[in-house]
């Protein structure tokens, strides 16, 4: 067992490495990612939101309107993974907490 | 050459904490070890993300009235970062439910080790 | 009038938040000592979303496309979309029916189990069905990963509030799809390095400009790796039997129909409807490899069922089987194989259903569902849930007029159009066997004991104790729901399904 | 002949749906038996009667159809009460009438447990019967023929004891293995054909079967309807599945289940591959030479069985060979003669089973060494017994010499003796293990026979009404039913075709 | 856990600390709009304040401070802020999230910047109350922890 868990090991790393050497270069700002427009055409999204962070929700924090406004639904879904963590201890490690209950 | 591995040097470090992160994984016995390749498997994808989002001489995703944001390619790339304040919570999330798990675990068969575990666990009477 | 509109605008995004806000409120509602509301509110709740998710399918038959939904006006690739299109709106469907049959069925069920524990409970089950129908929806890969790490984290606790050697089958799991979700994100990351964007439909164009890039292939395998784990495909099955075995009743039967259907439509997704059909064949043989491990996992499954000596972990293992089936109708990559994997998911999702409800039944009653306990005193006992327990088993052996057998006639006919006789006969054997552990059951389940000589023995405990009509209702609705699912294949292919293989790219 | 037209009418449908509308009257009347086998006279007649309603149009050459609803992409749920289907459909239904009055005899006369699932078993099997005479296409074939399996399960293992459960075991996984060598067959043609609506002549157009795949597709169907039809590699789980209680031999297995696969080969010779495909690739030589040796090894082993079901049970085996030889040698002749051995096999058969249920249910003996005397104390009985048993011998004036002898017709027609010769041997080998039981029965001396008389009435009428059938059948074979017509009717409609 | 005994140099700073803390983790938040921070990182620290006090001065003064029973709802009441948001959006004729739409009398880019600004709220107060419930449910039972 332990032989085939190294060797899921060793293609895994053999895999990222292969993948990782034709990755985009780190720091040059005429990658794909960085680009106006995708190859297709289709607007480049960091290219949008740096341009339009301020225009569009008046605020400098282009991260912060990314997160609240252009990707909100994703913060949405991940308060919604903290809490469900919650619930989950709840679930798991809560006595009944009728006391605590009737105060709060 | 030297561009290619300044472009790449640090996936590469990525990379490396990917395998430990997997090797904690998928070897080690102790639960807890376990999750500690689990963690630092997650940070490790994050550090792989936000390490791709600079641009040589980029400033902070925050505007700067000098600048303006006449010229992208003076910001360095905002996406990862939110993607990943995103990532870093679904980490913490899994952490936490997986220590609850892993204390009763502990308050039920007084044990970590794996091997013990699967010992001790022969002797419920679940339906089986 | 106005609701209809606000609906027509809407529909898409109402399903998930919905579940999303009831996982929020059903803390606040039933908290403390009104804990007695927790039911009625998840039972109304689930309602409401199966009505919607109908409406969702007559929305989109109607406008004959697919119906895209901007969240916050932001068009992609800047925003969020969502895409309700023939596909998604019948998974939907599938998802909301079995679960809210499912939630009737749990009321006494789970209060006899988890005493004290309606509350988080429910609301777990609220926050899964939301992570279930984001994922179903969304257009957005990596939205679709916040969702999945929701679902599963709602079932990892699901599933570790059974009985006692859940803990650890939870926590093998929540190992397990961890793994799988990093590895998803991992292949998302290899994907937007290259292409630059995380739109599933803009990827779709993109693709044909990154081609030949190495990184797009590694990301597939990324990707498919991680959802092959979570779908539980063969090699990577090992957390699904504990967890199905040892989790409650109810949590197994609504996590079994639906958890891994949805892995399965995620990956239908990522073949299709990202990386496209040229390139899952050539670049990368991944269809290949996944309809060879489904054709494993069948085999693999039934046999391994055979040898169970308890109901739930035998029905476990024949879900690692019939998870074979629909990889390998994906895996064929033909639209035959297509639309009989999908039709699977509607057939396996409401035959697993009813199965693991009457395991729940029988456990309620009779306190355990140990094979080798059983005896014909259950029949008597309870006839009309062994009724429904034979309906489900003669369709999971794939025997007319039953649904089980027409999607196994899709997945047939995939075969010989790909003339690959090995599938084929896998296929066909599978259904031997599945016969094989079903009448085992039966067999001990509708006949007297060998050695027992008179007919009049054991007539203690045989007056009918049925489980009252709240438990039996549903599983009687999933069984009837065979025959007619069977019958009206042909409806639902030709209404819904069939739009698919051309949004497939087939 | 005129020509063939159709028209839709909702006859076949109630004619399947009506013993299956009487299970659920049947479930709730257990309590009170005579209410209970009510409902199954009930049925039956009604069944016969609409079958028989049917019969005229299928003489003038008229089919009635009803497209129930579609299953798959241009394949309906079609029940079409073809010539061949109507044919079928009469016999069995008109047999059901006698099996359910001697089945009363019978669970009566030894008080069985479960009777009531006994009855609701044997009336879905007769729907899903009626529902193979008249289905459409293969698809329709193949879910009423899993049906038939399913349902024929129970009543396998009716006695549940360890012998019965292994039969019933063999039988199950014998008969779904060949459903499903049946739905991949069935799946090949329609990507094949585009269709799989029974035509007489084939479904086939030219040029789309090449020898590549004819043969794995004819072996495919063979594999799939010869376990039913008992051919010979295929046929042990019949022997086995003879633990049956009595009545469900009769029925089932000489009559609904086995016919049903004997029809299912002349359907697949006839109205799937047809004569002509068939001659062209030399199928239909495979086909003659896996039922001459059925025939000829059948008879043997049959003469080797001392358990009288057993030795009934394998001579069924040989005589269903008949039919597909008649079948297999594709002359108009032999196809008549085939049908027409499907029909008064039938009725001899019957009334064999009978006659063991009598003798089992009144002396509680199987065996055939333990059979002596017994003539004397069952005359009606053994006197059926013996009519039956000259009949199967091929010998006039019982109506299975007229099948054998269009059989020989259309051998010499084929200018092949060889089935002429294999027909002539396996008479003489019926001879040999039939006859000796009636002789030992009526002319040696039997003991512990004092104060045994005949069997219950129940089951005494249906068998001499049985024997006595098949005696007017043998001297006007084309009298109330017109099989003769028909069978003519229908060999002409597949041979003529092309 | 490991036994400990009182100590009150500890007990008495984290309640000192504590306080300027929960300030620091509001400005934060507020100021997320003009330099990093927002939701999460305040949140995470109005949640390490509450920490801090559970774990140096004991559960008991901890309760004083922030109930144990209101991890739970705070956390819902703070995710339903930013749900309500987007459904106020939704009702008053837009797409869900959508906060030009609010009923705010604002030009759209500043209805923006104000729901933004909301929803950070909800972030910030959901992230505190959850990592709150969570600690407390992990160190409930323990035997010798200051759970009392």
């Amino acid at each position: 067992m332990k032989i085939v868990n190294y060797l899921i090991l060793i293609v895994f790393g053999a895999l990222l490495v292969y993948g990782s050497a034709w990755l985009p270069e780190r720091g040059n700002p005429n990658e794909p990612l960085d680009r106006e427009l995708s190859y297709a055409g289709t607007p480049g999204a960091a290219y949008y939101y740096i341009k339009n962070a301020k225009k569009d929700a008046y605020t400098d924090n282009m991260v912060t309107v990314i997160l609240a406004d252009y990707r909100g639904y994703d913060t949405l879904g991940e308060e919604t993974v903290i809490f469900t963590a919650g619930l989950c201890c709840y679930l798991l490690l809560r006595q009944r907490r009728v006391n605590h209950d009737k105060k709060g | 050459m030297l561009n290619y591995t300044l472009g790449h040097y640090g996936y590469w470090f990525t990379l490396v904490l990917m395998m430990l992160g997997l090797y904690g994984m998928l070897l080690k016995n102790n639960l807890v070890k376990k999750l500690i390749g689990m963690t630092i498997f997650q940070v490790s994808i994050i550090l792989f993300y936000v390490c791709s989002a600079v641009k040589w001489g980029g400033k902070v995703p925050v505007l700067d009235p000098v600048i303006g944001a006449a010229d992208p390619s003076k910001y360095i790339n905002p996406i990862q970062h939110t993607l990943m304040l995103t990532a870093i919570v679904v980490g913490v999330a899994t952490t936490g439910v997986a220590f609850a798990l892993v204390i009763s675990i502990y308050k039920r068969y007084k044990t970590l080790d794996e091997v013990v575990l699967l010992e001790r666990m022969k002797n419920d009477n679940d339906a089986d | 009038m106005m609701l209809i509109n606000f609906l027509t605008k809407n529909s898409p995004v109402l399903i998930p938040i919905l579940y999303l806000s009831m996982g929020l409120l059903i803390p606040v509602i039933a908290g403390g000592r009104r804990h007695r509301l927790a039911w009625p509110t998840i039972a109304l709740v689930i309602l409401i979303g199966l009505s919607i998710s109908i409406f969702n399918i007559f929305a989109v038959i109607d406008a004959g496309k697919p119906i895209h939904y901007y969240m916050g006006e932001w068009v992609p690739p800047i925003g969020i979309e969502y895409v309700l299109d023939h596909l998604s709106a019948f998974v939907m469907f599938v998802l909301n029916v079995v679960a809210f049959l499912v939630i009737i069925h749990a009321k006494d069920i789970v209060r006899h189990e988890m005493p004290g524990k309606e509350v988080p409970y429910y609301g777990l089950i609220s926050l899964m069905l939301a992570g279930f129908n984001g994922i179903v929806v969304t257009g957005d890969m990596f939205n679709l990963y916040v969702f999945l790490e929701i679902c599963s984290l709602a079932v990892y606790g699901l599933i570790a509030a059974g009985e006692k050697k859940s803990l650890v089958a939870s926590f093998r799991y929540l190992v397990m799809g961890t793994l799988g979700a990093c590895f998803y994100l991992l292949g998302v990351g290899f994907l937007y390095l290259t292409a630059g964007s995380l739109n599933m439909a803009d990827m779709k164009a993109i693709m044909p400009y990154i081609y030949n890039h190495p990184t797009t292939i590694i990301a597939l395998a990324f990707m498919a790796l991680g959802m092959a784990l979570k779908m539980a495909l063969f090699p990577l099955h090992g957390w699904l039997p504990d967890s199905y075995t040892h989790a409650p009743s109810t949590s197994s039967a609504i996590i079994a129909p639906t958890g891994t259907k949805v892995g399965s439509y995620v990956l239908i997704r990522i073949l299709f409807f990202i990386f496209g059909i040229k390139f899952i064949s050539e670049m990368l043989p991944v269809a290949h490899i996944i309809a060879w491990m489904g054709a494993i996992a069948i085999i693999y499954g039934s046999v391994v069922a055979i040898a169970q000596k308890e109901l739930k972990r035998m029905l476990a293992y024949s879900s690692v089987a019939q998870v074979g089936y629909i990889g390998l109708g994906i895996g064929l990559a033909n639209p035959l194989g297509l639309i009989g994997a999908v039709l699977h998911i509607l057939n396996h999702a409401f035959m697993k259903a009813c199965l693991f409800l009457v395991a729940g039944n029988l456990r309620f009653k009779i306190g355990h569902s140990m094979i080798s306990k059983f005896n014909h005193s259950i029949r008597k006992r309870m006839p009309w849930t062994m009724a429904a327990f034979t309906i489900a088993a003669l369709s999971m052996v794939g025997l007319p007029p039953m649904a089980g057998f027409f999607s196994k006639w899709y997945l047939v006919m995939g075969t010989i159009k790909n003339s690959n006789w090995i599938f084929l006969a896998v296929v066909l054997i599978s259904s031997l066997l599945n016969a094989v552990y079903f009448f085992r059951v039966l067999e001990k389940v509708y006949m007297k004991p060998l050695n027992s000589g008179s007919p009049e023995e054991s007539d203690e405990n045989t007056k009918p104790t049925e489980v009252g009509l709240q438990m039996l209702v549903p599983t009687l609705v999933l069984a009837v729901g065979l025959i007619v699912i069977g019958l009206l294949n042909a409806l639902i292919v030709k209404g819904i399904l069939a739009y698919i293989v051309p949004l497939a790219g087939m | 002949m005129t020509i063939p037209e159709t028209y839709t009418s909702l006859i076949p449908l109630w004619a399947v749906l009506v013993s299956l509308a009487a299970v659920p009257l049947i479930l709730i009347s257990s309590k009170y038996r005579n209410l209970r086998e009510t409902w199954t006279i009930a049925a039956s007649i009604i069944k016969f009667g609409l079958v028989l309603s049917l019969l005229p149009g299928a003489l003038a050459n008229k089919t009635a159809e009803i497209k129930i609803l579609e299953v798959f992409q241009g394949v309906d749920l079609t029940l079409r009460a073809d010539p061949f289907g109507v044919f079928f459909a009469l016999i069995a239904s008109g047999l059901w009438i006698f099996t359910s009055f001697y089945s009363i005899g019978y669970v009566r006369g030894l008080n069985e447990h479960k009777q009531t699932r006994y009855f609701a078993s044997f009336a879905v099997c007769l729907s899903a019967t009626i529902g193979i005479a008249f289905s459409a296409n293969l698809l329709t074939f193949i879910i009423f023929y899993e049906i038939l399996t399913i349902a024929t399960y129970p009543l396998v293992i009716h006695k549940e004891t360890r012998e019965a459960i292994i039969g019933g075991r063999k039988y199950l996984v014998y008969t779904l293995t060949a459903g499903l060598f049946l739905i991949a067959a069935a799946a090949w043609t329609y990507q094949i054909a585009g269709t799989l609506d029974f035509k007489a002549g084939g479904l086939f157009s030219d040029g789309m079967l090449t020898a590549k795949n004819a043969l794995p597709l004819f072996l495919l169907f063979v594999m799939g309807v010869g376990v039913k039809a008992g051919i010979m590699p295929l046929h042990s789980w019949l022997p086995t599945a003879m633990v049956a209680p009595t009545p469900v031999s009769a029925l089932l297995h000489a009559v609904a289940v086995v016919k049903a696969g004997v029809f299912g080969v002349i359907r697949v010779v006839g109205f799937v591959f047809g004569p002509y495909l068939m001659r062209e690739f030399g199928l239909n030589n495979i086909l003659m030479t896996l039922a001459g040796i059925t025939i000829l090894v059948a008879s043997l082993i049959a003469m080797r069985q001392d358990n009288l079901k057993r030795r009934l049970a394998f001579s069924t085996v040989g005589h269903l060979s008949y039919v597909v030889l008649g079948a297999a040698m594709l002359t108009p002749s032999s196809f008549t003669g085939g049908m027409m051995h499907i029909a008064f096999h039938a009725t001899m058969k019957i009334t064999l089973f009978f006659v063991a249920g009598a003798i089992y249910v009144n002396l509680h003996r199987e065996k055939v060494s333990e059979l002596d005397g017994i003539g004397k104390v069952m005359p009606w009985t053994m006197g059926a017994f013996t009519v039956g048993a000259i009949g199967l011998a091929g010998i006039p004036p019982i109506n299975g010499f007229v099948s054998k002898w269009y059989l020989g017709m259309g051998s010499v027609e084929l200018g092949n003796l060889i089935p002429l010769a294999i027909l002539v041997i396996s008479g003489i080998l019926n001879i040999a293990y039939l006859i000796p039981i009636s002789y030992v029965a009526f002319f040696k001396k039997g003991e512990k026979l004092e104060g045994k008389g005949e069997a219950p009435l129940f089951m005494v009428v249906p068998l001499v009404i049985t024997a006595i059938l098949s005696v007017i059948l043998g001297i006007f074979p084309d009298l109330f039913f017109k099989f003769y017509k028909l069978a003519a009717n229908i060999a002409v409609s597949i041979i003529g075709a092309n | 856990m490991i036994k400990r005994d009182e100590n009150p140099i500890l007990a008495l700073g984290g309640r000192v600390i504590s306080p300027f803390i929960m300030l620091f983790a509001l400005y934060v938040i507020f100021h997320g709009h003009y330099s990093p921070g927002g939701g999460f990182q305040g949140g995470t620290m109005l949640a390490a304040a509450v920490l801090l006090v559970r774990l140096s001065a004991g559960s008991d003064m901890g309760e004083l401070q922030f109930k144990k029973s209101w991890g739970t709802y705070l956390g819902a009441v703070g995710v339903l802020i930013y749900f309500g948001t987007g459904l106020v959006a939704m009702l008053w004729g837009g797409n869900y999230l959508n906060y030009e739409y609010l009923p705010l009398s604002f030009p759209a880019n500043e209805n923006r910047a104000w729901g933004i600004l909301s929803i950070e709220i909800g972030v910030g107060l959901a992230v505190m109350g959850i990592l709150a419930a969570i600690y407390d449910d992990l160190v409930e039972g323990e035997p010798n922890a200051w759970n009392a």
